[in-house]
């Protein structure tokens, strides 16, 4: 008797404990709530932001939910169709489209759409109420572009006003750069020993920053060439790089009022290969005995095999550009670099146009601004202040 | 085919090689090979990655204001023509217009914006002395080197101190990246070596 | 006109870009793009020009027999074979087993890469004749190239092993990398963002013309 | 001319041997180098390992043979790595010779005895989604759907139909990703549209070349980790416990790295050393 008692008992806690157990495998989790869908901000007008709080099964120890799917509609009570799905723990969702009309996937803007979410585990899901009308549109500023925005117009501003001061004939001080202030030397060095000044505008394309920051400063070294009555080597590897070097350098000589000086088989075009054209200019550097040689501009790969050739044949070398990984090569073999910046700096610097001068001083004062929030930032993110941060935060 | 084709490859590499004790005519014929075939390359290669799914495909579509890169395009070409040459300095102005406006939000965001937003982290952490010498290394290092570049004042006095410094990391970093760069070339010359020494006469496995 | 046309489309050009860069409303959400492709089919014609003006050169060097004519031919020989090769194959030009990646694998490849990889005796030769400690800068970038240089290969661990964990080579090189390395990279990056952003701006402006000067 | 000044003047061609001496030897032996991992590989392969298996990887490979050196045996060893923890691939291209690149990796994995007996399928296992011109405007598609930037396979199926690929919308359902990169665009714009608008995993192998401007975006916790050349092939390598190529080319890059250094002294030495004595 005893022994039925304990078999039954057993039993009894054996189904308790399937009850417990079997049947709330197959029931749903807790569905989705507070679901709210609406127009994704700063877009072009074909998606929609779906969000949604947790199931409550959502979480390590309990009924495992394992994903969300995300279900849209035309009307509250039509059929809704799979648009997506999110892993657990996830709570937003971007319903997009394609942006052209053609695409079956194509996201019309400004209709009405309803979404659910549902909840799912392995074996079974739930859903969640329905939510909407939202409409997808899209909108005429990215609010998440305002820093940028801001930087933009601050920056221009600073220009302008920059350069309408120069107009009112206002000095600008600017500090001494070493590499500019080696110009006048070496070119004075070269009309002393009667040997020519070589100039290469590196292998950047006309349309580079780089190549037409150079195009500037060859223009101011041209000038200072015709006055001292040296001659200036510019050859080059890319034709059109080529004809606008021709102009700037006669413009160069015409300012010196010596154009009957300017010798344009000087300015020449040799090949687009790198390595080609950097062999025929080591060629040039050995033959002609250049005095100087000016690297300003783009530079890649090559860069150290001129500054060595140069280093070794006894040129004075003064370079720059704004590519970094050639920066090194130039520091170590020529005498004098332009860092970056100050290639593009340098172009004001020989020239002293109030007008590039006035640009060059928004450049500062841009730099201050940076350089006041880098401190002001880095205190405010001590003291764990994160508005800060956010004013430079861009969103794409 | 392909042990022709092995053969073919060493040889040429051979051919540039020779030129690192003297110029001679294998390597000129190594050489005059390359400048042919990349040139070759890079034309085909336009054509069939840039004209065709850019221009051609756009046109066929009903795209026709992609008939503008045509135009900018032939005017380019007309540079062959002395006479009428310099219509191609229109298209230069786009390709620089275009260089220019996109630089400008480009480099203002990647570079600019995204690298404060980077740089402004607490000077202090707590509990942790390595991360907090780390950071107050990166936000005067970033700080003086900026110094560096300001063109406005004299550098002298404590302002020239800074930028003292800032030069200082400025060819700390140079050293790192000179270091790298050699890490590279060397990589490739191993790579050509592996290729002559195991792919082609199979001595190395 | 020859001047101010240019002027005037890369003042237009480039300032409309900037603008359309914060309205993300079609239809100027997709006019980024398209002038990225004009600018990428301007580019194609340009690639032309050159491929163009090489043959010209070297046709002329033929046919006025000048020193090394021999040598433009196989110019001539290289071009065609790519370009002939290439249109023949279709769209599919670089799929592998195509005889145009049969020529790109076993001459353009090698060819490319021997290149490159003579920079690693020019770099010896360069370390040995021409990178100076001429000053104090020079000084301290050579200094830690040689940190990096051991630092980061295996030999760097067994010159420094008998320091204590975490002070040898590997490990300064590690810091140097992360932190005043990281800082410098900043600082240069800024600055040349400034500096590009200016010169952008000097450019659409029409106070940096020189590339719209020749003829 | 006195010793050093002869040493100064030393034929480059002798510097030129030496180098080709100290690349090639090498090569011939097996030696068994001590390869520390450093941190940024360590941290990489720390995310990796933390992918439960059957995690979706993206992988891009944006370069082209140019780098082949440097970057393919990366390639190798990361499909190999995903092949051994069962992680699904998903390759993609920015450039152009990217999926080529990706092709002839996977012909070298999986030959390997190893990789064999798991016989990974094609769109099962791994898929080749080929490349799309636009460079970092591809990854902003990609953001909103993978399937319309990429809507076909390199060898031309549709993408909706492989199997691997169902359920893949956008960043969503990517659990990391890695890019392999020479350039523009490469890790930077994966970082810049990738990271920061869609906050997706991002490890990255670069050039040596690059590496260094990699490096402030890893300080700032926006790239998981990095290999950086060679090198940082050979620390992965070590570090998933295979250890293949790049490791095999340790030995040389080390010759050749202490022979630079030393040419750096004695070319400093000698130079200063017959500068003293003309100035005295």
């Amino acid at each position: 008797m005893k022994k039925t008692k304990a078999v039954l008992f057993s039993i009894l806690i054996i189904l308790f404990f399937f009850n417990l157990s079997f049947p709330q495998e197959n029931l749903s989790p807790l569905p989705p709530t507070e679901v709210r869908a609406s127009d994704t901000p700063n877009d072009n007008g074909h998606s929609i932001t779906v969000t949604w709080k947790l199931s409550g099964d959502d979480g390590a120890d309990k009924k495992n939910v394992v994903a969300y799917e995300i279900l849209r509609s035309d009307s509250p009570t039509g059929e809704f169709i799979v648009r997506g799905m999110v892993p657990a723990g996830n709570n937003t969702y971007q319903d997009r489209g394609a942006k052209e009309k053609e695409d079956k996937n194509y996201f019309h803007p400004h209709k009405d759409f309803y979404y659910k979410v549902r909840a799912k585990t392995l074996n079974s899901y739930s859903e969640s109420e329905v939510a909407g009308p939202a409409q997808a549109y899209g909108e005429w500023f990215h609010l998440g572009k305002l820093p940028v925005f801001v930087g933009t117009v601050t920056f221009t501003i600073m220009v302008l006003a920059f350069i309408s001061l120069a107009r009112k004939g206002k000095e600008f001080y600017v500090r001494p750069l070493a590499g500019i202030d080696a110009v006048d030397d070496a070119i004075g060095r070269a009309t002393e020993m009667g040997r020519p000044i070589l100039y290469i505008l590196g292998l950047g394309s006309a349309a580079d920053i780089a190549t037409i920051a150079s195009f500037t400063i060859l223009n101011r070294i041209a000038k200072k060439t015709a006055e001292h009555k040296t001659k200036i080597i510019v050859p080059c590897n890319d034709p059109i790089v080529m004809s606008v070097a021709q102009e700037t350098v006669k413009a160069g000589y015409l300012d010196a009022g010596r154009p009957d000086m300017y010798k344009e088989e000087n300015i020449f075009y040799l090949t687009s290969m790198q390595f080609a054209y950097v062999a025929a200019v080591n060629g040039i550097m050995l033959r002609e005995q250049t005095a100087t040689n000016f690297y300003l501009g783009k530079f890649y790969a090559e860069s150290l095999i001129l500054a060595e050739t140069g280093s070794v044949a006894g040129s004075i070398q003064i370079s720059g550009t704004d590519e970094i990984a050639q920066i090194p090569f130039f520091v170590a073999a020529t005498d004098f670099t332009l860092i970056g910046e100050e290639l593009y700096a340098a172009s004001a610097y020989l020239g002293r146009e109030p007008l590039l001068l006035g640009a060059l001083k928004a450049q500062d004062l841009a730099k201050a601004i940076v350089m006041i929030s880098l401190a002001l930032g880095a205190l405010a993110a001590s003291f764990h202040l994160g508005f800060f941060l956010k004013l430079f935060t861009v969103q794409m | 085919m392909e042990t022709i084709g092995i053969w073919i490859a060493a040889l040429l590499t051979l051919g540039i090689f020779s030129f690192l004790y003297k110029d001679n005519p294998f390597y000129k014929f190594c050489e005059s090979l390359f400048v042919g075939i990349s040139a070759g390359y890079w034309f085909v290669t336009t054509f069939w990655q840039v004209f065709m799914p850019k221009l051609a495909d756009n046109l066929i579509a009903g795209r026709f204001y992609y008939m503008i890169g045509a135009i900018f395009g032939v005017l380019m070409l007309l540079r062959l023509f002395p006479k009428i040459g310099w219509l191609s300095r229109w298209s230069l102005a786009l390709v620089v217009g275009t260089t220019a406006g996109l630089y400008f939000t480009r480099y203002l965001v990647s570079n600019g914006m995204v690298q404060v937003q980077n740089t402004i982290i607490p000077l202090y952490v707590k509990g942790n002395l390595s991360q907090t010498i780390g950071n107050l290394v990166i936000v005067i290092g970033t700080f003086s080197g900026l110094i560096y570049f300001f063109f406005s004042k004299e550098h002298k006095g404590a302002f020239g101190g800074l930028a003292k410094l800032g030069i200082w990391f400025l060819m700390l970093s140079f050293g790192a990246s000179f270091g790298y760069t050699v890490m590279s070339r060397m990589s490739l010359l191993i790579g050509r070596m592996d290729y002559l020494l195991g792919t082609w006469l199979g001595l190395i496995r | 006109m020859r001047r101010e046309v240019p002027l005037a489309i890369t003042a237009i050009v480039g300032f409309a870009l900037i603008i359309v860069y914060f309205i993300p409303h079609p239809p100027f959400n997709h006019s980024r793009d398209f002038f990225e492709d004009l600018f990428f089919i301007i580019a194609a014609f340009a690639i032309w020009l050159g491929c163009l003006n090489l043959l010209k050169v070297n046709a002329d060097k033929v046919y006025l027999k000048k020193k090394g004519w021999t040598f433009s031919i196989v110019v001539w020989f290289g071009f065609f074979l790519m370009v002939i090769v290439g249109f023949w194959e279709g769209r599919g030009f670089m799929n592998p087993g195509t005889t145009f990646y049969y020529l790109y694998d076993k001459l353009y490849y090698p060819l490319n890469a021997t290149m490159f990889s003579i920079l690693a005796f020019f770099v010896a030769s360069a370390s040995y004749r021409a990178f100076r400690a001429r000053n104090k800068e020079a000084t301290i970038l050579l200094i830690a190239a040689l940190f990096v240089m051991l630092g980061r290969v295996p030999f760097g661990y067994y010159l420094s092993s008998w320091l204590p964990e975490g002070w040898r080579l590997g490990n300064i090189t590690d810091w140097i990398m992360d932190f005043p390395q990281t800082a410098a990279q900043r600082a240069i990056m800024i600055g040349i963002a400034l500096g590009i952003v200016s010169s952008s701006l000097r450019v659409l402006l029409g106070l940096e013309r020189t590339f719209a000067s020749g003829e | 001319m006195n010793f050093l000044e002869k040493l100064l003047a030393l034929d480059r061609r002798i510097i030129f041997l030496f180098i080709a001496i100290a690349v090639a030897l090498p090569l011939f032996f097996t030696v068994k180098l001590h390869i520390e991992v450093t941190p940024v590989v360590r941290n990489l392969h720390n995310a990796l390992e933390a992918l439960p298996p059957g995690s979706k990887v993206l992988v891009s490979l944006d370069y082209d043979p140019g780098s082949m050196p440097e970057l393919q045996p990366m390639a190798e060893s990361f499909f190999r790595y995903c092949f051994m923890r069962d992680l699904k691939i998903i390759i993609i291209g920015l450039w152009p010779n990217g999926p080529i690149q990706a092709n002839s990796a996977l012909e070298v994995i999986l030959n390997e005895p190893d990789i064999k007996k798991k016989n990974p399928k094609y769109g099962m296992d791994y898929v080749n989604l080929g490349y799309t011109a636009g460079n970092e405007v591809v990854i902003e598609r990609m953001g909103s759907d993978i399937p319309v930037t990429f809507p076909k396979d390199y060898s031309g199926n549709k993408t909706e139909d492989i199997p691997l690929m169902k359920g893949v919308k956008n960043f969503n359902n990517i659990d990391f990703v890695y890019n392999l990169s020479a350039g523009y665009p490469g890790t930077v714009e994966w970082v810049l549209f990738g990271v920061d608008p869609y906050k997706i995993k991002l490890g990255a192998g670069n050039t040596a070349v690059q590496a260094p401007q990699i490096y402030p975006y890893l300080n700032s916790g926006q790239l998981v980790g990095l290999l950086g050349g060679m090198k940082g092939g050979a620390e992965f390598e070590i570090a998933t416990g295979h250890p293949a190529k790049a490791v095999k080319f340790m030995f040389s890059q080390s010759v050749s790295h202490a022979l630079i250094c030393f040419f750096i002294l004695i070319g400093n030495f000698a130079y200063f050393a017959t500068r003293k004595k003309k100035g005295a």
